[in-house]
């Protein structure tokens, strides 16, 4: 079988400035953040952003001057509050924003995955959403009479990040029992080439046991690069919960540019590798700390 | 829980926080089913409430991920696995929750907060300002909302800031359908449903059965009605003759909340 | 919690003739037959039956005069052949057939459960299909300017029959980690009504163990019987494999009219419950015979 | 293993299912991706020939279930577990085989038999008759074979009963488009790739490039072309000078079928 495992860097050279990323992100839940991070490192530009919720990766590529573009439902890192840096770079048009309810978002990817030209929604009719976006969400009659549906532009992003549990070297990709977003159930579906950084790499056999778990077949996936706590700070549970300091501490100082460069360059270009950054982040103790998430504050 | 909330007295010890949990508890009924979003302590708090005294049977999709889950108290995050302890089901987010949550069949009432509520229920999470793509300020964006006021759910709004930049005349920007310009103008475009009633820190609203305007429905306990339509940036509709008080919480209600809902005081957050 | 736990009688005298009933059923694989064979029994007529791929149960059905019509992909035994008494009834204009593809049996229930009129596919364009069923497939522009789409309008079944591994009382129900039909994805979920046969009730505790593998919440569910093996002849994975035996038996006699109707008599009319059923079956030797279903015939 | 399947000789001793799975194999490469449908035991022999030979990595989704799986021998049906014990993944029948299925982009190749095919790999599984609703034979039905068929998918046809009964000039009914009335109709309406091979047994065809029309691509060991024409239902194109014989299997191709993987016979039933 093709091998598909890889290193951080060049799973992350595989795309280009200008192309369009779709990123699992969900609030505080489950993102890629090694990935993202690397793509702050290796200087990408002009990137668009597919998000369904975006917390904190959002906030550290839009300071970061990666992204000009987002497509998604919302962007909020839930009770740490609004993302600064990413509603600076809204307000000064430095980041252009097709919102889009969840469902057209999940309409829009999955006719990118069905290879379907469109797929309806009857959700956001009414709202000034279709009003700024007439390129991607058209009124249409329902051919059998009854009431119009929204017909949802197909989408299909250049590349899905996602992070997962575990993983063989040929790309096949598992995930425990937990809550599974739409990143996880169409993202990758959708786009050209699927990028994945998981906890662990394992034996095949171990896959085999738990089949059902398996949520991306390996022919689909690109890369797949072994991150231990790759989502940090976002939660991934059931192995961890979100860094709630780490959080406090980039929402005290994410509407500081400065403080913000000084923050990027200690998390992001300082630590040469992941063993580097947990240790820029606490250490064990912190690890320590996420593992009991169910006291997370 | 040998409880006795049915006989228990109304109490004046209560912080405004719990008595907008006890309103929206009241509406949420045996056979109701419902779901929460993210930040949403106090909504999460009126489903717990409800489900230890007048509705055991509520059926609550936690975070619309975990159906009948059972947290101990309410956590840090109400979009986080910590609430979805112990679920019967979970629910995938890309197929199950589209036919759930998007279907008027199930999961019907939704509570949810807005920056900006017009006077016909029409609510704005995306901009404030007049230019969508330069915004004055880019707000965190429309999520599901959307969807669920377009999808004949049931909306109930819950605001701890009534003022005239948060209860508006027109909103910005539409990002969830209330009752647009008011009238059949929803029931024009098929949309079942809609905003129910407005919760916050002054008074309880809720919608003309013609006009669709806003109505004042209660003043909290010490609340003028003056006070109430000073802080709107509408005119409200006032009932005929006098505005009730809205009822205050019970010792047992207050008790719930304080020791077992939500001892963290997330509520306050 | 609304008590859903019901007796087989009770579950299927909720379906009255006329009505459209949706069928869990895949060639020889689970379909809960314990619930059509009531069907028989409680004399039901003129009933439309959805199915993605029909096996015995719509040829039993068929049969026994219960079926007029059937909206489906395809009916087969597989390797046990043709399902004859079903056949004969086409051929003799007693039962109309709508035949749709996968893609649009999909599209069909998929819009019913998100409450959409229609859902698009690209597959069966070029086909006979839509000729013959113009009123619920129709050819659609895309409004991007793209190829066009067959619109499949919205199907809602009065009623889903299901057959699952094990639900609590209040009707949540579970199934094993195995092959996930659309029967069981979408089937439910679009239809007004759902009946569910199971292996074992068990305590909602037990449930709790494995949020995961819960597929339908107890609200959605109308009615939920207590059947061991209630998809005898068909197979129930990892419980149990189809009987071939009974299959064989089956279609050794389903081109003589006079012994299908011995056949139903012994098998459907004349136990008065699931413990004589499986006693006219054979009893324990064919039950630890089809438990060994990787030896299977 | 250390089978020298590569120098192995050709073989005489050979059944015609044989020589169907082993023409079979042939078209499957190891970067491709393919699955199989209900009673299919002639494709899924090929595909496990295939990965044992030349094509290790071909990637096989049995059943349209299970992902790479690894079955000691073929079991008595091809669209239940024992097909896919030991699998890698579970596809969901309506989510993810959705998405991988009825996209274009993946497993792109599929083998089936057809009752009735007709000069332009048009399929019929559906009527024999000419009133649909009251036909002279009910088939099984299209299954996902309509889909397949537009959804940009590459046909293997197999059929052990060759006759001017199963190769018509015009099908009853198209229950899977192959080139519809020939030349570009299946480019016009969008559908890429489509019926690559029809293979019987007395021949292998495929189709001419610009007419779409079936043509004789080799005749089996023993068959001569004149007894493929009068068992063929229209007039083959025939390929210019002589035609070539269909390889002969090798002997490591027979024992491999025999032994490891269809022990049981399943094929000839």
């Amino acid at each position: 079988m093709q091998e598909k495992l890889t290193t951080i860097e060049e799973a992350i050279s595989k795309i280009s400035n200008g192309d369009v990323v779709a990123l699992q992100t969900m609030a505080t839940v489950a993102s890629p953040m090694t990935l993202v991070r690397e793509l702050i490192r290796q200087q990408k530009r002009e990137l668009g952003l597919v998000v369904l919720v975006g917390g904190i990766p959002v906030d550290l590529l839009a300071a970061a001057g990666v992204i000009n573009r987002l497509i998604g439902a919302a962007v909020t890192m839930e009770q740490f509050g609004l993302c600064q840096q990413y509603r600076q770079a809204v307000e000064q048009r430095r980041i252009r924003v097709e919102e889009i309810s969840e469902s057209v978002l999940n309409a829009r990817l999955g006719a990118g995955a069905r290879n379907l030209p469109f797929l309806p929604t009857r959700g956001a009719i009414g709202t000034d959403l279709m009003k700024e976006n007439p390129d991607n969400m058209k009124l249409l009659d329902d051919p059998f009479g009854g009431l119009p549906v929204i017909a949802c532009r197909a989408l299909v992003p250049d590349v899905a990040l996602i992070h997962a549990h575990r993983a063989d070297r040929f790309g096949n990709i598992q995930y425990e029992p937990t809550a599974l977003w739409p990143d996880m159930g169409i993202m990758p579906y959708a786009a050209k080439q699927v990028i994945v950084s998981v906890e662990e790499i394992v034996d095949t056999e171990v896959l085999r046991l738990n089949p059902d778990r398996t949520v991306l077949p390996g022919f689909m996936v690109d890369a797949v690069v072994e991150v231990p706590y790759g989502a940090h700070p976002t939660s991934f549970y059931p192995d961890y919960g979100y860094d709630s300091d780490f959080h406090r501490q980039w929402t005290s100082i994410s509407r500081d540019n400065e403080k913000v460069k000084e923050f990027i360059s200690r998390y992001v270009h300082s630590p040469a590798n992941q063993q580097e950054y947990l240790e820029a982040i606490g250490g064990e103790s912190v690890l320590n700390y996420i593992a009991k998430w169910e006291q997370a504050e | 829980m040998s409880l006795d909330w049915q006989n228990s007295p109304v109490t004046d010890d209560y912080s405004i926080e719990e008595l907008l949990i006890t309103v929206l508890a009241d509406q949420f009924r045996n056979d109701d089913q419902a779901t929460n979003g993210m930040g949403s302590f106090i909504p999460v708090a009126a489903f717990m409430l409800a489900r230890k005294t007048h509705a055991p049977d509520l059926i609550w999709l936690a975070g619309t991920v975990g159906l009948e889950p059972r947290p101990e108290r309410i956590p840090a995050s109400t979009l986080e696995a910590p609430l979805w302890k112990d679920s019967i089901m979970y629910i995938e987010q890309y197929g199950d929750a589209w036919h759930l949550l998007f279907s008027s069949r199930w999961i019907e009432k939704f509570c949810v907060g807005a920056a900006q509520l017009d006077q016909y229920g029409n609510a704005n999470n995306s901009i404030i300002g007049s230019d969508y793509h330069a915004p004055k300020v880019r707000l965190p964006g429309t999520a599901g909302l959307a969807d669920l006021c377009s999808l004949g759910k049931k909306l109930y709004y819950w605001n701890l800031n009534h003022s005239s930049r948060s209860l508006v005349e027109k909103v910005d920007f539409i990002s969830g359908a209330g009752y647009l310009e008011g009238g059949d103008a929803r029931d024009k475009l098929g949309l079942a449903n809609g905003p129910q009633l407005v919760v916050t820190n002054l008074a309880v609203m809720d919608f003309h059965p013609e006009s669709k305007r806003m109505q004042l429905k209660s003043v909290h306990p010490g609340v003028t009605v003056e006070q109430v339509q000073d802080a709107t940036g509408f005119e409200l509709i006032l009932p005929d003759g006098d505005v009730p008080e809205t009822s205050k919480p019970t010792k047992a209600q207050v008790k719930l909340i304080r020791e077992d809902i939500d001892p963290d005081e997330m509520r306050n957050k």
